[in-house]
């Protein structure tokens, strides 16, 4: 590629204009010039971000045909659907960097895209239903947050609709619960083998300590992320204590105690392996949510075809009649 | 009374099986649009069947719940269109089509019941259904006249959902006792014929030469799909007796 | 067309064989000569009786997931596998006639076919497996037992092993009644109500009176048909009574009588207009049983095709091979 | 004891949702010699799991029907592979293939039991376990030699289900303690492996490079299909609690 020496000095005057805005934290927009890194780096976390909304479907779906109440039925089909939509917005954000749906489609049926981890595990009962809302979505919501000031324009605005959208689906996961920790004693035995299932994977969630986490940092310089993965980790553990004292039921980690001296919580030990064993993988669900994935799109190809072939056709009539 | 909480529990088991069906979608659609498109109408409908049912329980003293997962089959009202499989997409769409394409009819002329009950969530319902029509009968449009595939898949789905239309717009001596309060399916039938008939047209397919299959479903007798589809639908809940969720 | 004298010559011979083997109530075997009518006849009647085999799979198939012990699920399992074997036998036999397997399933598939209307009603209880077990497959074997001394040599070879298979079917949709009539209040009224759906359709099975029946005249100079429709439909009425009794259920039909004067069992009206409603393709399933067919038949053409092109292959390397 | 009847209790369980599964394909399958083959593959292994799970019941005084119908899905102990969905002819071929070339090496071991009950089973096993695995080999190779469309598809099939393959070979506390009455799962890898190889070899398919799930099955943890497979077997049974059949 060539590149000419007006090009070079376009590119000296963006990148002057894109230090400014990152340094006075200000937005950074579509059309603006922006070093190729941030881009990847954006496209990246973001699409990444869509598929976990659309993966993360998965999960969850699984219990809609069979919820036990029809209130609750409702309220699981309108939070599943919130996931597509999620999934909508920030694939529309992504596309304004670039890549196109059919790319980043691509890229995760055919392994080649990552998603969050949490949805390689099953769900076997309907106690899962509440663990995720209230636990999942409740990390979520502790590390998107800060995303809604994230310095990419149509990244921050797509994550302040999220963000609402999340804080509600994690109240109602704490209704399920408490709902189940007040019931028979079966339910209630259901909610706590749920919230034992869910909550290590949950602080897996933030990723692995600081000092462990190689791109943090120049996503803290470019103001991507905002806090550290642990700093973010103690405000979610801190949010659940109280939490499982309401439910009544009891918090997996017995090791967990709060230091007085730094004001902070500290965990048991994270069990890292399991961690990389399924971002690797090799987690108990990886192959089942990527076959549905693949599954739902082949069975719908055909669809697809017919819905461009009719707007090409659609297209075609109005120009003659032009 | 008794006879107008039969006919909200005809009203609302159509809505409750149709929108557990549309549920079956979710994660699964053609596209994520039409995860959300789906999603919505099964939203809309199981909104409408907990309106329904919570009336027609009034009448037994019983709640929606108590309805939708503790009766047994020969108990539910549903007509058999509904219980048809959800197939593919095609199948799905037409069943759609039909099937709003009804209830356009039904909950116009059910907005001007005596009942102000029925009334109330017919108008309500009215607008959401309009919307599930022009959604199924654009798709219409597309799959008929999209590629030679979708073409011969819309043609077969239509002529397998056919059948179950004239089950729609039978009366029997609940609707007879019901003037004033519900209209006569019968009486809705030229309406459904008029909307079926200008999208097929725009579509360029053939009404189905089909013979009608005799549905009894008002009566409790269903097809061999609604065995499959309760059992999902209630087991849960069956299996925790006097547990609240 | 052009009939040659010593072409015409042979078909004399020929009929003279066929007329001596009937009169002898011999059988007639693939390479002998028949006359046109009577194969056609057999093509018509072995189709169709194998048609029923394989719709008749689906009432029942639709209760294999759900049979409520083990020991009935091995039991229903053997049954319908029972029925396509039944399928297969048939279709051999018809394949004798000059007809493939291909168009007599193209004819199914397409509706140009008939099979039995009793196969057009649904199987909402398991009950329904019982029923089915007594009344139709009973209706069957009084049909299908004179059909073992068919003229035609296939077709009654091939009854002989259905009909053996028959009535052990018979005796274990007998035994599912009898211990859900003998069971809970609840199993008994099941079994009732199956009864009561099966009862009259099973009547119905015989066709219409002999006096409405076109065909059977020259089928029963044919030594295909032995009895008239009224006499099988007596014979089995008969066989029913007793059984009813030890099952402890009522029959449906309340105007059944025994005549001591002609020692036959009088019937209560049978509706014939339902009987041709079902016929004319407006039963209850007759939609759901097509459908059911040609969906398992286009979800297979794949393999079909796969199998097939395989065995070309085979062929082909063979040939080299040689 | 315990042990052994936890033993029988896993295969007992393969075996009854392997059944359960491929008795969905009856009445559907690609020819009518399939309805037959698969269907005798079921009744086989309905055998099977009846015979195990009645001698699992005796440690605790529960039937065959006891064990199948009363128990909830974290007491079940099959492995995910037999829980995966029966899919196209060609999942279910090769979810055959794995699991059946996974029981000829395990019948064939356990027909040496010091337990004699579970040496009778696996003596009687080996011979149809065996044919089960020719049917799927034959199909594997028609199916990878066929169409490109076939291909294709058997392809996709053996990555979708290989995942499943090496829950079928750990070893735990209970198969170490069993020595002598049950060979340990890895000792079967190796012949499991060669018959795979060599029929791949044969169809000209390879080794699929994917990521083994991990599998819970014998601790009670099942994947997503599972609940939905049990809610369809027991339903009829638990509705009639205390009934006979």
């Amino acid at each position: 590629m060539v590149t000419t020496t007006a090009e070079l000095a376009e590119d000296e005057d963006g990148r002057a204009r894109f230090d400014a805005l990152i340094a006075a934290d200000q937005r950074i927009e579509p059309r603006d010039w922006m070093p190729d890194k941030y881009r990847r780096t954006l496209v990246r976390q973001i699409s990444q971000h869509a598929h976990s909304e659309i993966i993360g479907m998965q999960p969850e779906a699984n219990w809609i045909t069979r919820a036990p109440s029809l209130k609750r039925k409702a309220i699981l089909m309108a939070k599943v659907q919130d996931e597509a939509g999620h999934g909508l917005y920030l694939y529309a954000a992504a596309q304004t960097l670039g890549i196109s749906r059919e790319e980043m489609t691509a890229q995760l049926i055919e392994g080649r895209a990552r998603y969050s981890s949490i949805f390689n595990y099953h769900t076997p009962t309907w106690a899962d239903m509440g663990a995720i809302g209230w636990l999942v979505d409740g990390a979520a919501i502790c590390n998107q947050v800060p995303l809604c000031r994230a310095s990419y324009g149509p990244y921050g605005r797509a994550m302040v609709r999220i963000c609402k959208e999340e804080s509600f689906h994690q109240r109602q996961g704490f209704e399920i619960l408490y709902e189940l920790s007040h019931g028979t004693p079966e339910q209630k035995q259901m909610a706590q083998d749920a919230v034992d299932r869910w909550y290590w994977p949950s602080l897996m969630m933030f990723g692995p300590s600081d000092d462990a986490s190689p791109n943090s940092a120049q996503s803290m310089a470019w103001n991507i992320k905002r806090f550290s993965n642990d700093e973010l980790r103690q405000r979610f553990v801190g949010m659940c204590v109280p939490q499982f004292e309401a439910l009544g039921l009891e918090c997996p980690d017995k090791d967990l105690r709060y230091d007085e001296e730094t004001g902070t919580w500290i965990t048991g030990e994270i069990d890292w392996d399991e961690f990389a064993a399924v971002l690797d993988g090799r987690g108990p669900a990886n192959a089942a949510r990527l076959r549905h994935r693949r599954e739902a799109h082949d069975d719908g190809a055909w669809v697809r075809e017919a819905a461009a072939e009719y707007a090409r056709k659609q297209h075609d009539s109005e120009r003659v009649a032009v | 009374t008794p006879p107008v909480a039969e006919y909200a529990m005809r009203l609302g088991d159509d809505a409750l099986i149709l929108s557990q069906q549309l549920g079956g979608w979710i994660s699964r659609a053609p596209e994520l649009e039409e995860d959300l498109a789906l999603g919505n109408i099964a939203l809309d409908l199981i909104g409408h069947a907990r309106a329904l049912l919570r009336y027609a329980g009034t009448a037994s003293d019983r709640s929606e719940d108590d309805l939708a997962f503790w009766r047994d089959e020969p108990e539910f009202r549903s007509c058999w269109l509904v219980e048809q499989p959800n197939g593919h997409f095609g199948d799905t769409i037409a069943r759609q089509f039909l099937f709003s394409a009804y209830q356009v009819e039904l909950y116009q002329a059910l907005a001007t019941s005596t009942d102000p009950s029925l009334g109330a969530i017919a108008g309500k319902a009215e607008r959401e259904v309009a919307y599930h029509l022009d959604h199924a009968a654009q798709w219409m449009l597309r799959l008929a006249g999209g590629t030679e595939e979708s073409r011969g898949r819309i043609t077969v789905s239509l002529g397998d959902l056919y059948p179950y239309v004239d089950e729609l717009f039978e009366d029997d001596e609940l609707t007879d006792r019901l003037a004033g309060v519900a209209p006569r399916p019968s009486s809705l039938r030229a309406g459904f014929d008029r909307t079926v008939a200008s999208v097929l047209a725009e579509a360029d397919l053939e009404t189905p030469a089909v013979k009608p299959a005799r549905g009894d479903g008002r009566r409790g007798g269903h097809t061999a799909s609604m065995g499959y589809l309760l059992a999902e639908m209630q087991w849960l809940a069956r299996r925790h007796p006097g547990a609240t969720w």
